[in-house]
C-alpha cells in the first residue's frame, strides 16, 4: 500500500479526456434523441440533456453553432444532433459538444429536403446575384396558384385594396398532390412565354410539410430560377420555408404578404408624390434662397458696403508716405547742418590765435635776449676799453711833466736827449705839461756834469 | 408635355425621383433648376392623373386553351 | 453689359464672387479697382434680375399647381 | 511730369517710397536731395489726383447705384 | 573762392574734414595753418550758402505745396 | 633782406635762437657781435611781420566769419 | 696807421694791452716809452672810435626799431 502510486483527479481526469479525444468513434457522431434540461444562457450558449428511455448524456451548443437554428429548441423535442464527445474535466462528465441540430420526425423527406437543398445552393440557385428586383409599380401582376384556394382571395383582396391601377392574371396551377410540382413549374413558364406581367406571386396557403412539398421540388425551384419575371413565393405560414423560397426574388410569409410586396400601396404613392413635389418645391425654393442669400452675402462684403476703402487706405498711404518724405528731408537737411556744425566747431578748436600768442612771446623773449647779449657784449668791451685807457694814462710817460719838467723834441719829432742831437739854429718843440713851445736853438753847452 | 404623357406611370416616377435627387444634390444651376423645377412639377402632375384615373380592377384568369378571361372573385360565405 | 447679360446666374456670381475677393485682398491697383468695383456692382444688379425672374416663375409654377393641390388635399382628408 | 502721368497710382507710390527711403539712408548727395524731394512732391500730387479721379468716379457710380440700391433693400425686407 | 563754388556740398564737406585733421596733427607750419584755417573757413562758409539755398528751396516747394497740405486735411476730417 | 623774406616763420626763429645763443657765449668779436645782432634784429622784424600779417588775416578771417557766426546760432536756437 | 685801421676792435684791444704790460715793467727808456704810450693812445683812439660806430649802428638799429617795438607793447598789454 505504501508503494502503490496515487494519481492526481486531475491526471486521471486528463487521461480519461485524453482516451475520449483520440477515439475516432466519438469524433463527428450523430445522434438522436429527447431534449431536457434546456437553457438558454444569456451567452447564446444552450445546456441540456439528451435523452431516451433508458439513458442520457449532456450537451452544449455554443453560441457560434445556435445561430443557424432554424428552430427554437424546446424540451421534450426530439432532435437530431452532430458533434464531438469529449470530457470536461472541472466536473469530470463527459458531454456531448454539438455543431448542428434539426428537429427529428420528417424523416426521409427532411432528409431529401436537406440535400437538394444543399444541391442547388451549391449550384448557386439561391445566390443573391440571380435575385430580381422586383417592379415599383407593375402594371400587372401575374397569380400562380389554386383559383379555388383561399390563398388567391387574400391576394386579390390584398392588390385591390392596395393597388387597383395594376391588372391581375391567374395563371391556375395544381399545389398539392403528385402532380402540383409540374403544374406550377408549368405555370410559371407559360407566364413567361406570354409576358404579360411585372411580377409573379407563386404559393399557397399553409399545411403539413406533405402538403407543401411541391415546393420543394426541385422543378419547381428550377422553374423559379429560370423565371425571367421576378416572383415571389408565398407558401404556407411564416415558419416553413421551402426550396421554392429560396429559389424566388423575394419570399412573403403568406399570400397576403406576398401581394403586399408586389404592389405599392396607392395611398403611399400618392403620399410619396406629394413628398417628391414638396421636395422639388422646397429644394428649388431653398437653392433660390441660398443663392439670394449668397448675393446677398456678397452686395453686403466689405469691398462692396465701404467701396472708400479702396481708396482710403491708400490715401492713407499717400499720407503716411508724405509724412515721411518731409520727415526725411528735414532730417536730411538738418544732419547735414550737423555734420557742418561739427566740423566748424573742430576748425574752431583749431583756430591760430594761441600759436600766434606763443610765437609772439617766444620772439619778444628772443628779442630781449638779443637786446641784453648785444648791450653786455658792448659794456664788456667798452669796460675793458677804458680799463686799458685808464692804465695807458697811469703809465704815460707824460706825467713827469706834471712836475714841470718838459720833453724837447726835433722838429723831426724825435726826442732831444743830448745837446749832440741839435745845433744852433735849429728849430725845437718844447713840451710841457699845459702845451707846446716852439723855440730856436741859440747856443749849445756841454754839460760839465757828463763829464 | 406630350412627350411625357406617353410615359408610363414607372418611368415618370423615375424621372421625377431623378429630378428631385438632382435638385436636392444642390448642383444645378439656378436657371436649370427652375427649368427641373417645372418638369418635375408637370411629371408630378402626370403621375397624379395616372393614379386617380383607374376604375375596377382587371383581374383575368388563362384558361387551358391560353385565352384569358375575366375572373370574378367568389365572396367568402 | 451685353456679354454679361449671356451669362448664366452662376457665372455672373463666380465673377462676382472673385471681384469680391480680389477686392477684399487689397491687392487691386487702384486704377483696376474703380472697374471691378464698376463691373461688380453690374453683375450684382444681373444677379438680382436673375433671381427675381426665377423668383416670378416659381409663382407661376406654384399658382399653376394650386389647383392640384386643393384636389390632393381634399382626397387625404 | 509727362512721364509720371503715365505711371500707375502704385507705380508712384513705389517710386515714392524709394525716394523716401533714399532719403532715410542719408547717402544723397546735398543738391540732389532737393530734387528727390520736389521729385516726391510731384509724384504725391500725382496720387492725389489719382485718388480724387477714383473718388469722383465712384461717386458717380454710387449715384447711379441709387436705385438698385433701394432695390436690394426691399428683397431683404 | 571760384574754384571752390564748382564744389559740391559734400565735396566742400570732405575737404573740411581733411583740413580739420591736418590741423589736428599739428604738424601745420604758422602761415600754412593760417591759410588751411581761412580755406576752412571759407568751404564752411561755402557749405552754410549751400545748405541755405537748399533750405530756401524746401521752404518754397512746401509753400507750392500748401493747398495739396489742405487738401489732405479736409479729407482726413 | 631778400633771402630771408622767402624764410617761414619757423625758418626765421631759428635762425634768431641760434643767434642768441652765440652771442650768449660771450666771445663774440665786437664787429661780428653787431652784425650777428642787426641781423637777429632784423630777423626778428620778419617775424613780427609774419605774425602781424597772420594777425590781420585772422582778424579778417573773423570778420568775414561774423555773418556766418550768427548764421549757426540762427540756426541752433 | 693806415695798417691798424685794418685791425679788429679785439686785435687793437690786445696790442693795446700788451703795450699797457710793456709799460707797466718799467724798464722801457723813455724814448720807447713814448712811442709805446703814442702807439698806445692810437690804439685807443681806434677803439673807441670802433665802439663808438657800433654804438651808433646800435642806435640806428633800435631806432629803426622804435615802431615795431611801441607795436609790441601794445600787443602785450
Amino acid at each position: 500500500m505504501n508503494d502503490q502510486k496515487y494519481l492526481t483527479v486531475s491526471a486521471l481526469t486528463r487521461y480519461i479526456k485524453r482516451k475520449f479525444d483520440v477515439d475516432p468513434h466519438l469524433r463527428d457522431i450523430y445522434l438522436k434523441g429527447e431534449i431536457s434540461n434546456f437553457k438558454q444562457h444569456s451567452s447564446g450558449h444552450m445546456y441540456f440533456t439528451l435523452k431516451d428511455e433508458r439513458a442520457r448524456i449532456l450537451a452544449v451548443m455554443f453560441a457560434a453553432n445556435t445561430a443557424s437554428l432554424k428552430f427554437k429548441p424546446q424540451n421534450g423535442m426530439n432532435v437530431l444532433l452532430r458533434g464531438d464527445i469529449t470530457v470536461y474535466e472541472q466536473s469530470g462528465q463527459y458531454q456531448m459538444y454539438v455543431k448542428q441540430m434539426t428537429t427529428d420526425g420528417i424523416g426521409d423527406l427532411y432528409i431529401a429536403y436537406e440535400q437538394l437543398k444543399n444541391r442547388l445552393e451549391q449550384e448557386g440557385l439561391f445566390s443573391p446575384l440571380h435575385k430580381e428586383k422586383l417592379p415599383k409599380y407593375p402594371s400587372a401582376v401575374g397569380v400562380i396558384t389554386s383559383p379555388t384556394g383561399a390563398a388567391l382571395r387574400d391576394i386579390l383582396t390584398t392588390l385591390k385594396r392596395r393597388y387597383p391601377v395594376a391588372k391581375v392574371i391567374i395563371y391556375p396551377a395544381l399545389v398539392q398532390g403528385t402532380a402540383a410540382a409540374a403544374s406550377v413549374a408549368k405555370a410559371i413558364t407559360a407566364a413567361n412565354r406570354r409576358q404579360e406581367t411585372d411580377v409573379l406571386i407563386v404559393g399557397r396557403g399553409g399545411g403539413s410539410i406533405e402538403e407543401l412539398w411541391a415546393f420543394n421540388e426541385e422543378v419547381v425551384a428550377r422553374a423559379i430560377f429560370e423565371s425571367k419575371i421576378p416572383i415571389i413565393s408565398a407558401v404556407g405560414h411564416e415558419t416553413d420555408y421551402t426550396i421554392a423560397d429560396f429559389a424566388a426574388d423575394l419570399r412573403a410569409p403568406t399570400p397576403t404578404g406576398a401581394a403586399e410586396m408586389a404592389v405599392p400601396h396607392l395611398n403611399e404613392l400618392m403620399e410619396r408624390l406629394q413628398n417628391r413635389k414638396n421636395r422639388l418645391t422646397r429644394s428649388v425654393r431653398e437653392k433660390a434662397n441660398a443663392d439670394a442669400a449668397r448675393l446677398a452675402r456678397l452686395d453686403r462684403s466689405y469691398a462692396f458696403r465701404y467701396p472708400r476703402q479702396m481708396y482710403e487706405q491708400k490715401l492713407e498711404q499717400l499720407d503716411r508716405a508724405m509724412e515721411r518724405l518731409k520727415r526725411e528731408s528735414k532730417r536730411f537737411f538738418i544732419n547735414k547742418t550737423d555734420m557742418l556744425q561739427r566740423h566748424v566747431t573742430a576748425l574752431k578748436k583749431q583756430h591760430p590765435q594761441q600759436r600766434i600768442a606763443d610765437a609772439e612771446s617766444v620772439l619778444n623773449r628772443q628779442e630781449r635776449s638779443i637786446r641784453r647779449q648785444m648791450e653786455r657784449i658792448f659794456a664788456e668791451k667798452a669796460k675793458s676799453l677804458t680799463h686799458a685807457i685808464s692804465t695807458l694814462d697811469a703809465l704815460s710817460p707824460l706825467k713827469i711833466m706834471e712836475r714841470g719838467y718838459s720833453l724837447t723834441f726835433t722838429d723831426n719829432d724825435t726826442l732831444v736827449k743830448s745837446t749832440e742831437q741839435v745845433n744852433k739854429g735849429d728849430i725845437i718843440t718844447v713840451t710841457l705839461r699845459d702845451g707846446k713851445i716852439k723855440a730856436e736853438v741859440k747856443d749849445k753847452r756841454e754839460s760839465a756834469v757828463n763829464e | 408635355m406630350s412627350e411625357e404623357n406617353e410615359l408610363t406611370f414607372e418611368q415618370a416616377m423615375y424621372k421625377l425621383e431623378q429630378i428631385v435627387e438632382k435638385l436636392e444634390d444642390g448642383d444645378v444651376p439656378l436657371e436649370e433648376a427652375i427649368a427641373f423645377y417645372k418638369q418635375g412639377m408637370d411629371l408630378s402632375r402626370l403621375c397624379h392623373q395616372k393614379l386617380k384615373t383607374v376604375e375596377e380592377q382587371l383581374t383575368e384568369i388563362l384558361r387551358e386553351d391560353g385565352e384569358l378571361e375575366s375572373f370574378i372573385v367568389q365572396e367568402e360565405e
